[in-house]
């Protein structure tokens, strides 16, 4: 039977009764509306479920939703303050850093997980940071050199 | 002189195996009941094509062709 | 697809404890989830009760005491990687979890977890043995405490009787002029093993004689285990190329490989007459050094 | 300063903002009031009758809505080569029988999606097992069960290429060598599964929403399926999450959500799970291949024989192109003056397969450069050397197969020799492989049957000067929503956000055979820019008039700006024209109309770009590991229009051809496919993907707009090859069959050591 889940996605409140069985993804697609998280996969290895639970990235789709109760939950679209994008947001736009966008979402929540806990990570460290998100378009290196840029400061944060 | 499919217009004015090429190419129902109608199992032809090099499907079919089709200009 | 289930998000060991003994085997525990959630996913698994002890503070820490490092068994993987007492005295765990699957795995999945799923590729597992390390499981009746290369039964099959809970991992303080090392075979940088080696060497005081050694292979038998002949071969003797790759070729005949997708059992056998010298040999030298 | 304002500037993605944050909306995110879910259910066995499907208890079961059969469909045989109908022989729902496990056999809608999937295993089938073939070679032998009625030694199609004298050059070669290879399969996996939501009407009328390559052909197959008028039907292709060549024939996903739709006049959507994705969906055709090349002593190519045998799979699908286009680039990039190809592709009990990124050419590359680098190594002759003496040239003719005009494969090959003498001596055990590669901007052909011109675009100006575009062209992530708005951007001189692009939206947009063949910048992009070309002339047509300027003066549009060309300061706003336009034009937007069908070209297509690749590995001699360091590419592809967007089709082609060489492969047992999800089937990810440099060469294809040619299927051909040329330059073993995994480098290595050992007796 039905359980409580009180969490937080993206700095709003929720207080909603799911089955236990619920998976964050579905939590978020299906009842918060948050469509921007994807899945790609049935083994937890393609990473397009990418979200941020208490400033950590983990895989939604391999994580029971009553598991986030009382978390913060950033999606992908949370990134943006207001009509300002964030500067990873900016760099994907400006090195091309995606092209089907389809693991964009889990690509940037990932990388944005990353920046969090290490501000200047090594390239070796961004690619690890990535490395449990798949792309069959862009061949990674683009993504890369975004992050790259951001870590160079070439980006000023979103006031 | 000219070689003309029996079944289709194309006239192939290279050689019998040319004439052959196209026949056994162009595969369609038409084509393979005209080949199998000379005593030939087409599926047998394409057997001998690509169990070795040198294109052997064709040479037999080109022997029929070079009699039955042949056309002086 | 997921079948439901009654879940259960006790606070402490005590209750889980309670909630085990009373459902039994109607009810499997959760932890971070990453192994599980895939079977169950995929219906393999469906309990009717599900006790989640990811919220169980007192099974989450790292302690660095005088008779070693314990670890709780709900520490994320994460935790251990970032930890830096760990990282100043037992690098291996540092090396051996940077490499296990994803970033997003390790901030969720648990040392734990890994351990009770009893994966023979498991990263874990070999770098353990080979630290000589201890596992203690508590039940309604107590707690009981083994040796890690124990533990592992069969082929995802562990020493958890019923209603009991792995609660914490000890790693005794390496013995002087000692180093470890662990490395994993595979074609994909964070995919599980192929094949996996873990070795451990004790140097002699100043005559460059290995006084002890421990190799643990992983992905090589239905659970991760010691190649204890090929350890005797370089028990207590001046380590030589010759010797090494005797101990490679011992070792292989230890093994009970399987052949899958990912590699046959020839091959198996081959990558660990050659990773098994190249691990020792590079546990001996950074002994040298410390 | 390029002459151009738009084209070659490194812009975003038209949609780019959409997708980087989110809002981005795919077919897999579309929900509709009073919608259904479905699931499918599909055959365990790789061959047999289907004797009895017996649906009552499903229906039973509380929330389905519907279940379908074969005996719900109108029994009609889908395919995409339309005009041979005996190549049209996929039923999709199976009405007797099943020919591979994953064929479908039933489908279910219900309130959600674990209903649909528990009413699956309520379903009884009764099915009556019958012998099965897997490979090839045991196909086309005598007394191999028959797949398809009718259809002797099960071959499906043959194909047959040949010019000059084959025979008679082998003659006069000094050297000849014979070698064969196997070519594995591979799985597109494209990040969004196929998935579809089809909704019929009461009014009879379909509207579909489904993840696809070519919305056109997907509202056409629908309609020969469902005996439809196919303007009866609309297709929306929102945001594509990847195609490769899977999404542009009808699948499960879209036949079985419209059956079922029909019968409940309610939306049914259908999302594949990814095991469906592996098992049965598409997949790359894999080839056993036989090649004979002879040359002289100074290393010119006198003759080239190919045959072979592809694995067919359960139907045809576009495996009948993959078999030709596999013969006809195996003659690619070099000049053989004698040469003879023989295909035949051949049913088996597997999964079908068909067109995937590069479509028969990785193939043929691998091999053709892999044995190319062997005849050097036999004639002693520098393998780019050898490559450069036989290349293709501008303006060359592949004897009555093509017509190739432009070609930058010699400027290609003196760069990657330039990129590899820089390297200078590299590390033990390091390598470096070329590998060179040519291919198509879209084919000639035209198998679909359809009357309609090959693109087709529409281009209205508004009143405030902002310009539509409607294209049937598809964008699946190759940005070609971004190409086509630079393509009219340029043509019109305006900017790139002055232009806003429909595509794939067969209810607005004129149809468009859509994207596969690397067809869309070229064929798209010329029907996009005779669009814009018929508005502009209305605007020149108006200033000219209104500028009252010597009628010696030619007009052009610039960045905004009506000018003469003579002299650009004497102009006026391209906006106030716009508006004195329309109001001159009775009050009607402008609009301009465009299309393209390529007429007496060659063959094969209206142009080709080449490339040479360099791929540099390190291997570990004890284990047969090794290392992707750097793949380095000289393309050229004309006029570069997007350039963000063709270095990311670049880097994208190497972890896609690259997987091909390295790591991914489809194992299979009695037909079932033993690694059907992303945790075993093996995929290049951050920490393996090696660097990649494109060096870019500057050609101009004259069949293009504005010079461009194509950069998207290309590059995915050169990489196998460049890698099994480089693991033979690191530690001297050639490898026969891909994937080049370590325990084959391993077994390779442990057999020349044996040989030496021998040899040194």
């Amino acid at each position: 039977m039905k359980k409580e889940l009180k969490f937080k996605v993206n700095g709003q409140p929720y207080d909603i009764f799911v089955e236990p069985k619920k998976l964050l993804v579905e939590v978020l697609r299906d009842l918060v509306g948050l469509t921007g998280t994807k899945r790609g996969c049935n083994s937890s290895s393609c990473g397009a479920c990418t979200v941020m639970l208490n400033g950590m990235a983990v895989k939604s789709c391999s994580v029971l939703a009553l598991q986030a109760n009382g978390a913060e939950v950033v999606t992908v679209e949370g990134l943006a303050t207001g009509n300002k994008l964030s500067p990873l947001q900016k760099a994907f736009l400006d090195h091309g850093a995606y092209q089907c966008g389809f693991c964009t979402p889990g690509m940037l929540m990932s990388s944005t997980a990353l920046l969090a806990e290490n501000p200047k990570p090594t390239k070796q460290q961004m690619k690890e940071g990535i490395d449990g998100n798949i792309c069959r378009c862009t061949g990674y290196n683009s993504i890369i050199r975004a992050v790259t840029a951001v870590v160079k400061g070439e980006y000023k944060e979103a006031k | 002189m000219s070689y003309h499919c029996p079944v289709c217009n194309k006239v192939s004015n290279k050689s019998a195996l040319d004439l052959a090429r196209h026949m056994i190419g162009r595969g369609d129902k038409v084509h393979r009941d005209w080949i199998t109608s000379k005593g030939f199992k087409y599926s047998e032809l394409l057997a001998l094509q690509f169990k070795s090099f040198g294109g052997e499907g064709f040479k037999a079919l080109a022997e029929v062709l070079e009699k039955e089709t042949k056309v002086k200009d | 697809m997921i079948k439901d289930f009654e879940h259960f998000a006790p606070k402490t060991l005590k209750e889980a404890l309670a909630l085990l003994a009373k459902y039994g085997d109607d009810c499997k525990v959760i932890c971070g989830g990453q192994s599980l959630l895939i079977l169950m996913r995929q219906g393999l698994v469906a309990p009717k009760y599900m006790v989640d002890i990811k919220g169980i503070s007192e099974l989450n820490y790292i302690k660095d005491e005088k008779d070693g490092l314990k670890i709780g068994a709900t520490t994320t993987h994460r935790a251990i990687e970032k930890s830096p007492v760990i990282k100043k005295k037992y690098p291996v765990l540092v090396e051996m979890e940077t490499r296990l699957a994803s970033i997003q795995t390790r901030n969720w999945g648990t040392i734990g977890g890994n351990i009770c799923h009893g994966d023979p590729a498991g990263d874990p597992v070999p770098v353990l043995i080979a630290l000589n390390a201890t596992l203690t499981v508590a039940g309604a009746k107590g707690k009981r405490s083994m040796p890690v290369e124990n533990f592992s039964l069969d082929y995802f099959e562990v020493d958890l009787k019923d209603g009991e809970l792995l609660t914490e991992i000890q790693i005794p303080v390496p013995p002087p002029r000692t180093s470890t090392v662990y490395t994993k075979f595979n074609i994909i940088e964070s995919d599980l093993a192929t094949v996996s080696v873990a070795a451990s060497v004790t140097l002699g005081s100043g005559d460059g004689v290995c006084q002890n050694v421990r190799i643990a292979l992983g992905a090589a038998a239905p659970m991760a285990i010691r190649a204890k002949k090929a350890e005797k071969v370089l028990k207590g003797k001046k380590i030589t190329e010759a010797l090494l790759s005797e101990a490679g070729e011992v070792a292989a005949t230890e093994t009970e490989p399987i052949s899958d997708i990912a590699a046959s059992e020839e091959y198996r056998r081959e990558l660990v007459k050659v990773l098994v010298p190249r691990m020792t040999k590079e546990a001996l030298a950074r002994a040298k050094k410390a | 300063m390029s002459e151009y304002s738009v084209i070659g500037k490194r812009v975003h993605n038209v949609d780019g903002t959409e997708k980087v944050t989110g809002s981005a909306k795919y077919t897999f995110d579309v929900v509709m009031p009073n919608m259904l879910y479905g699931k499918i259910l599909r055959s365990p066995y790789p061959h047999a009758n289907i004797l009895k499907i017996d649906t009552r208890r499903a229906k039973r079961l509380v929330g389905v809505k519907a279940v379908v059969t074969g005996k719900d469909t109108l029994g009609r045989k889908q395919g995409i080569w339309r005009r041979f109908p005996e190549l049209c022989d996929e039923e999709i729902l199976c009405r007797a029988k099943v020919r591979y496990i994953g064929d479908a056999v039933a489908a279910v809608a219900a309130i959600d999606e674990d209903t649909a999937e528990e009413a699956l295993d309520l379903i009884d089938v009764e099915y009556e097992p019958l012998p099965a073939v897997f490979d090839p070679m045991d196909a086309i032998k005598e007394g191999a069960p028959q797949i398809h009625e009718g259809v002797e030694l099960n071959i499906n199609i043959n194909r047959h290429i040949e010019w000059g004298d084959v025979d008679e050059a082998f003659e006069k070669c000094d050297h000849i060598r014979e070698d064969k290879f196997k070519c594995s399969s591979q799985a597109h996996v494209c990040m969004e599964t196929h998935d579809a939501v089809a909704s019929f009407g009461h009014n009879g009328k379909l509207e579909a929403w489904t993840s696809s390559q070519s919305s056109y052909y997907i509202q056409r197959l629908y309609a020969d399926m469902l005996d439809m008028n196919e303007s009866d039907i609309r297709v929306h292709n929102r945001h594509t999450g990847g195609g490769f060549g899977s999404k542009f024939e009808l699948d499960s996903a879209q036949f079985c959500a419209a059956i079922l739709s029909q019968k409940l006049c309610r939306p049914v959507k259908i999302v594949l799970t990814r095991e469906e994705e592996f098992t049965a969906t598409k997949r790359r055709t894999p080839m056993y291949y036989f090649l004979k090349l002879g040359a002289k002593k100074d290393g010119t190519m006198l003759a080239k024989e190919v045959r072979v045998i592809t694995e067919g799979g359960a139907y045809t699908a576009m495996g009948a192109t993959a078999l030709y286009l596999t013969g006809f680039f195996s003659s690619f990039p070099y000049k053989y003056p004698n040469y003879r190809y023989d295909g035949y592709r051949v049913y088996t009990n597997t999964a079908t397969t068909s067109a995937m990124r590069g479509f028969g050419a990785p193939q043929s590359t691998f091999v053709g450069e892999s044995q190319l680098d062997m005849m050097a190594d036999d004639l002693g002759i520098d393998p780019v050397e050898l490559r450069r003496k036989n290349g293709m040239t501008p303006n060359y003719e592949v004897p009555g197969q093509a017509f190739i005009q432009s070609c930058g494969l010699h400027q290609c090959l003196d760069k990657i020799e330039e990129h590899i003498k820089k390297q200078g001596k590299l590390p033990p055990n390091h390598g470096i492989g070329v590998s060179a590669y040519g291919f198509m901007s879209g084919g000639i052909f035209n198998w679909f049957n359809t009357p309609y011109a090959f693109s087709a675009a529409l281009v209205r100006i508004n009143i405030d000067g902002k310009v539509d575009v409607y294209t049937g062209a598809c964008d699946m992530g190759q940005g070609s929503n971004t190409t086509l708005s630079m393509i009219c951007a340029e043509e019109l001189g305006v900017r790139l956000e002055d232009v806003r692009i429909f595509s794939g939206d067969t209810g607005i947009c004129p149809p468009d055979l859509g994207a596969w063949g690397s067809r869309q910048t070229l064929m798209s992009g010329n029907a996009v820019k005779r669009a814009a070309a018929e508005c502009k002339q209305q605007l020149i047509e108006f200033a000219a008039a209104k500028m009252g300027a010597n009628i010696v003066y030619d007009l052009d549009i610039k960045d905004r700006w009506v000018h003469l060309v003579d002299r650009p300061e004497r102009g006026v706003s391209y906006f106030d024209i716009v508006k004195e336009t329309i109001r001159g034009k009775d009050g009607v937007a402008i609009m301009g109309r465009g299309h393209y069908t390529p007429h007496r070209k060659g063959m094969i297509s209206p142009a080709y770009s080449f490339g040479v690749q360099a791929a540099e590995v390190e291997v570990d001699p004890e284990t047969g590991r090794y290392k992707l360091v750097n793949v380095t590419t000289a393309h050229e592809s004309g006029t570069v229009i997007n350039p963000l967007g063709i270095e990311g089709q670049l880097e994208g082609a190497i972890m896609m051809a690259g997987g091909y060489g390295f790591c991914e492969d489809q194992p299979m047992d009695e037909g079932k496919i033993l690694n059907p999800s992303i945790a075993d089937y093996k995929l290049i990810r951050s920490l393996d993907m090696p660097e990649t440099d494109i060096l870019e060469i500057d050609t101009y294809e004259p069949e293009g707009p504005f010079g461009a040619k194509e950069a998207g299927e290309g590059l995915t051909n050169p990489t196998a090859g460049a890698i099994g040329n480089a693991v033979y330059k690191a530690v001297g073993v050639r490898i026969y069959d891909l994937p080049i995994t370590p325990e084959k480098v391993l077994k390779a290595l442990k057999e020349k050591e044996k040989q030496t050992k021998k040899a040194k007796k």
